[in-house]
């Protein structure tokens, strides 16, 4: 699509402002609606746009297999990591309350490293498939 | 000597790894047989006296189930199936190395090993303490002599190996392990306890289930019609007929079925009741029609495996009937005929090492050229058709009192009809053998492997196992006093 | 409650029929995987639908409000969710390798062929 | 203590080094890590179940949330004794796997391999470990998805039919599954198993409650491969790569059957027997299974569908035990469980071995390996006594207390179907030792030798266990025991 100007303009001027939606939606998740599922796939929106505008491989090259594949796997690292810190702690797993010398402000800070590890894997999950069947044809 | 109990079963065990050591070292390894078979006769000999003075040596090896132990307990019985068993395989053994080597037969280590392995289970049918433990030696036994009998691992062999296998697995897993569960179920024990376990725990029906589940269920006591794995199993080298087909198996079978009677029903318990009427009818219709079935077979191990199936339904009949002369009877029987037979069988064996013949039209004039082997022949016949001074007469006798004692009279009549069978399917091989001239070298290719007229014996091993079987069978009938002191237990309640 | 009240479920058992005979009769292996989809999603039609309290305000905390709508359920979902998504995509990624392999995603052909490889 | 947190890292564990897996990209270093956890895990399991044994069921708090609201993982003699069969094959598998994985999967997929199978097995762990049935759901699909990628690996096409076909199926069975979970959540408001059978026998009668029981019977039914419901089953295990076979047919199915189990004694209580016919249906689905699917193993040409079937009739034993209702009933059940996997676990090993040298499982193609490969057939041999119930074997064990149970109750007519479905397995096994041991390796076949050591090991440690287990039972049998009694005697 190399030659749709228009297309290529407007997407890059909304594509940041999707990825700063889908980071309100991650970071606003605690307090409202919201949460790493949604953020995750809303940033992955933002992306997949980008592949479709520039293209798979140019978007491979901003991002490529290893890096999503890392990602995935840092992500659900993250919320197991928090998840076992919990049990450092002397809480049991999950428990978030541990993680801070106040429960509430460990409450938050755990479910704030537990959605961003969720958000992170859902993006990245997202784009290796976008990925896995745009890539088909060739 | 109680500690020289689970010695029985592993000395043989040990026996068969050496074998499997030996392996390239023929000489050695026959050796260790020998040397194995005897150890073995030894240690069950040591274990004799005890239990003639009423000692009942036991071991619980381990406990298998909750309630279950797999041990070991030596009662009378048992100790006679144990010597006859182990004793005979040193006469086999020294049969076995004539016979494989005089034909040549491929896998003689594996044959060595699995008559070991084979052996040790015999032993562990004779010595087990409950019905589990019987139940699990049995099976065992029923495997490892599975690759023997499709030794030659033709065709045939394989197509009655299948026929072997298939009815004694599964009548044993079919019948006679629901037989067991149900006696578990019911009673509580599995324990051989003299005088039975089942009395007052069961109604009159469901012994007359358990007593066709136990007898159809021990398959190796070759009730018709599930007898058609013994003439299948004859596919098999001589030296395994004669030792497993002719003493250690099908006695293990029927062994098995006189343990039943006698220490899980009770001889009360079966004495008189319509389903061991029933028995004894479908036992002695077996005794008479596989001896009808013997006389028209020409093959001759064939026609000594229905002569087996016909013997093996003496002791059934004597067990149905439930009295105390027919089970001791019963039980002296087993040593009675396993020398008459093993005997048969070594004969046949030798005729086939010697000469390759196989059928009993071809047997003219033999005992001309085998002298030895044919009157050793007569001596094994007469123990069979039951006439003295040979041991079958006294074993029949009993069983034949312990008929009279339970007033079923029309089973002496059967004993006396079946004997005069015998006589008609096992004289005429000895006539053919004594009384009609030799064929004349033309007519039959294989007497081109010698000279006519000579004596052509079969290998010195096999003749000295012959004549070392034949003496037995004459030795036994005066040791029948002996025996029936050994077995007297049984009688009392 | 009278019928109006059931009509959730009603459409619940509406969807999920269809869904169920779309997989059931449909031979195109994508059809199938889309059939599949209607099907979880009554799935998630019924749990949301039950989890609606009459009244009931969305579950988020605040002094003013008596009644809240049960979120658990819509935890529960948001979970399906995820799963059915995964499921959808690895479903997604046999066709195509299916694809690859028969060249053709209808049903009775895949079958002939097997039946061909089979009897060789 | 970490030893307090043994219900959950048994779970985690595993779970944690799938993704860890992905990252190295390595298909060596992805086994050895995979072949690690596994191990850590199977040790877990033991300590949990010595830990169970001792002082009875342990509740582990997610998070600290109080049980019926949060998520509850409770391990008791049941659940214990399910991840130590699971965690115990497992851990076997994975010695076993990396010459037969390297054989059958291309190498840039093999570190793949290794995350799906560490996904199954912590989704199976997980299963059994959670006491929350919508965390159930979780981990069966974490399990099942994971499953559809191992069994599409397989080498040949049809494994990518037979792995969509499984996808379709169950993904239905799992929402069947939820169906049932929300309309049980619908009358008592809990998801929680301990709390729903508190809750559930005052709501049982009525008719959202039986159609539950439907929808969860169906749904874990098409799961465990219980007849009719099996029809993925043949295929799934026939070109699914063969330690995936062997892994799933020993651990899968009877982490369903735990399900069932669950769904059944401890969600409804034996109470549910009385108002339903299900008991009669699961027993005249039991006995079809057994009877047929073993009429139909018989007429197999291929070894690996062979057994395929011979699991399907398996576990109609183990569904007739399951609809006895009795405590001994539900003990030869659990403990068929144990031992089914010992059995089948050994059994597919072999064909994987056959498969690594030969390249194919037909009973054809495996003429005369007797004697060019004795070890391997020999363990063959071994487990397929125990698959037709010789004693001194755990297949013995299984049948022992099964056939027990059905007199006890009164029904011959079982034991008899239980026997008649053994002479079956006589025949088909045998049907595959003739070929191996009496039939001549076909003219111009390969010329194979004994498969390596590596191989050879774990299958003869999972054999030999058939015969460990078949004479020294305190632990099969006291462990099935007291978890019948739990079950039955209501509660969890």
């Amino acid at each position: 699509m190399n030659s749709h100007s228009i297309l290529r303009v407007v997407a890059k001027f909304m594509i940041p402002f999707i990825f700063l939606y889908a980071l309100y939606v991650q970071f606003h998740g605690d307090f409202g609606p919201g949460g790493g599922f949604q953020a995750g796939v809303i940033f992955a929106v933002g992306f997949i746009l980008y592949a479709l505008i520039y293209g798979i491989d140019e978007a491979r090259r901003v991002l490529p297999a290893g890096l999503t594949r890392t990602l995935l796997s840092l992500g659900v690292l993250l919320y197991a990591g928090v998840g076992g810190l919990g049990i450092y702690l002397g809480g049991n797993f999950l428990n978030y309350s541990v993680l801070s010398s106040h429960p509430v402000s460990g409450q938050h800070l755990g479910i704030f490293l537990i959605e961003f590890g969720v958000g992170t894997t859902v993006a990245a999950t997202m784009i290796t498939i976008f990925f896995i069947f745009a890539g088909q044809d060739r | 000597m109680e500690s020289l109990l689970p010695w029985t079963i592993v000395i043989p065990l040990i026996g068969a790894g050496l074998i499997i050591l030996a392996r390239h070292r023929p000489n050695l390894r026959e050796t260790v047989t020998l040397l194995t078979a005897a150890a073995l006769f030894l240690s069950v000999v040591s274990l004799t006296p005890a239990v003639l003075d009423g000692g009942r040596p036991s071991l619980v090896i381990w406990g298998i189930l909750p309630g279950l132990d797999l041990m070991l307990r030596v009662e009378p019985l048992g100790m006679l199936f144990g010597l006859v068993a182990s004793g005979l395989w040193i006469v086999n053994s020294l049969y076995s190395i004539g016979y494989m080597r005089g034909n040549k037969e491929q896998s003689q280590t594996r044959f060595y090993f699995f008559f070991a392995v084979s052996l040790a289970a015999a032993i562990g049918v004779a010595f087990a303490g409950n019905m589990l433990t019987l139940f699990m030696f049995y099976e065992i036994l029923t495997i490892c002599t599975y690759p023997l009998v499709t030794h030659s691992g033709t065709a045939e062999a394989v197509k009655s190996g299948r026929t072997y296998l298939g009815i004694l697995i599964s009548t044993s897993i079919g019948l006679l392990m629901v037989g067991i569960i149900w006696t578990w179920n019911a009673a509580g024990t599995l324990d051989f306890t003299p005088g039975g376990i089942l009395k007052g725990k069961v109604s009159d029906g469901l012994i007359g289930v358990l007593l066709f589940l136990y007898m159809y269920g021990i398959g190796k006591a070759a009730l018709m019609p599930i007898h058609r794995w013994l003439p299948a199993a004859m596919v098999a080298p001589t030296p395994v007929s004669a030792l497993l087909h002719a003493v250690a198996v099908v006695k293990a079978g029927v062994f098995t079925v006189l343990k039943v009677i006698i220490y899980i029903f009770g001889i009360e318990l079966v004495n008189g009741t319509a389903a061991s009427l029933l028995l004894a009818g479908i036992a002695a219709a077996t005794l008479l029609f596989a001896s009808v079935i013997a006389m028209q077979k020409d093959n001759l191990k064939a026609r000594l495996a229905y002569s087996t199936v016909s013997q093996l339904s003496y002791i059934i009949l004597g067990a149905a009937i439930a009295t105390g002369a027919s089970v001791i009877g019963g039980g002296m029987h087993i040593a009675m005929h396993a020398f008459g037979k093993i005997t048969l069988f070594f004969c046949a064996g030798a005729i086939y090492t010697a000469h390759h013949l196989t059928l009993v039209s071809e047997l003219n004039g033999i005992g001309r050229k085998m002298p030895v082997t044919m009157i050793a022949f007569v001596v094994g016949a007469l123990s069979i058709i039951g006439l003295p001074p040979m041991g079958g007469s006294l074993s029949k006798w009993h069983l034949m009192l312990g008929a009279a004692e339970g007033e079923q009279f029309i089973f002496i009549a059967v004993w006396m009809l079946s004997s005069i069978l015998s006589v008609a399917y096992l004289m005429p091989i000895v006539v053919r053998a004594f009384f009609r001239p030799l064929p004349t070298p033309q007519s039959v290719g294989v007497a081109a492997t010698g000279g006519e007229g000579g004596i052509e014996e079969a290998p010195l091993f096999c003749l000295i196992a012959i004549v070392i079987s034949a003496a037995g069978t004459f030795a036994l009938f005066f040791a029948a006093g002996d025996i029936g002191q050994l077995l007297a237990p049984l009688a009392k309640p | 409650m009278a019928f109006p009240g059931l009509i959730n479920y009603w459409i619940v058992v509406i969807l999920m029929m269809t869904g169920f005979y779309i997989v059931i009769s449909q031979g195109n292996l994508i059809k199938k995987i889309v059939g599949l989809n209607v099907f979880q999603v009554s799935v998630f039609v019924f749990y949301i639908s039950m989890s609606k309290v009459f009244g009931g305000a969305a579950p988020i905390l605040d002094d003013s409000i008596e009644t809240y709508s049960n979120p658990l359920p819509h935890v529960l979902i948001l979970t399906a969710i995820v799963v059915g998504v995964a499921t959808t995509a690895l479903g997604m990624a046999l066709v195509v390798r299916i694809r690859d392999a028969y060249g053709t995603i209808e049903e009775d052909e895949i079958q002939r062929l097997e039946a061909e490889e089979s009897e060789p | 203590m970490i030893a307090e947190h043994f219900p959950v890292l048994v779970v985690i564990l595993p779970l944690v080094t799938a993704p860890i897996c992905v990252m190295l990209r390595h298909g060596g270093r992805a086994w050895l890590l995979a072949t690690i956890v596994t191990w850590a895990s199977f040790a877990l399991a033991i300590a949990l179940l010595r830990q169970v044994m001792d002082t009875g069921a342990i509740s582990y708090l997610l998070g600290d949330w109080a049980a019926p609201w949060g998520i509850e993982y409770r391990i008791d003699q049941l659940s214990a004794f399910i991840i130590l069969i699971v965690t115990a094959i497992g851990s076997v598998m994975m010695v076993f796997a990396p010459k037969s994985v390297t054989a059958e999967i291309p190498g840039d997929r093999v570190y793949l391999f290794y995350t799906m199978y560490l996904l199954t097995f912590a989704g199976l762990l997980g299963m059994a470990a959670t006491g929350d049935a919508f965390n159930l759901f979780v981990f069966l699909e974490i399990s099942s998805l994971s499953t559809y990628v191992l069994i599409s690996l397989g080498k040949e096409r049809r494994a990518l039919t037979a792995a969509y076909r499984y996808l379709v199926l169950g993904t239905l069975g799992a929402t069947f599954y939820i169906i049932g979970v929300g309309m049980m959540y619908q009358m008592t408001g809990t998801l929680n198993m301990a709390d729903l059978a508190v809750r559930l026998p005052a709501v049982a009668e009525t008719k959202t409650i039986l159609v539950a029981v439907g929808f969860l019977t169906v749904g874990i039914g098409l799961k465990m491969g219980l007849f009719p419901l099996h029809l993925w089953l043949p295929n799934a295990y026939t070109y699914a790569p063969s330690v995936v076979t062997a892994f799933l047919a020993a651990t899968a199915t009877k982490v369903a059957v735990y399900v069932l189990l669950r769904i059944y004694y401890t969600f409804f209580g034996a109470g549910i027997f009385e108002g339903l016919p299900v008991s009669n249906l699961l027993l005249a689905l039991g006995i079809i299974a057994a009877l047929g699917m073993s009429a139909v193993a018989i007429f197999q040409d291929n070894a690996k569908r062979l057994l395929a079937y011979s699991s399907v009739a398996q576990l109609g034993y183990i569904v007739i035990g399951i609809s006895l209702v009795t405590a001994t009933g539900a003990m030869a059940s659990i403990l068929h469980l144990f031992n089914h996997a010992l059995i089948k676990g050994s059994l597919f090993l072999v064909l994987a071995c056959v498969f690594y040298r030969i390249g194919s499982t037909k009973v054809d193609d495996m003429a005369g390996l007797g004697k060019s490969m004795p070890f391997t057939m020999a363990a063959f041999v071994l487990a397929g006594f125990s698959l037709i119930g010789i004693p001194l074997t755990t297949g013995f064990i299984s049948k022992w207390f099964l056939i027990n149970a059905a007199l006890e109750k009164g029904w011959w007519i079982v034991a008899v179907v239980v026997v008649a479905a053994t002479l079956m397995a006589v025949i088909y096994f045998w049907k595959v030792i003739e070929a191996v041991y009496f039939r001549p390796r076909p003219d111009g076949a390969l010329v194979v030798t004994e498969v390596p050591a590596l191989m050879l090991v774990p299958l003869w440690v999972l054999a030999g266990a058939n015969i460990y287990f078949g004479t020294n039972t305190n632990l099969s049998v006291g462990t099935a025991r007291r978890a019948a009694e739990i079950l039955l005697g209501g509660g969890g």
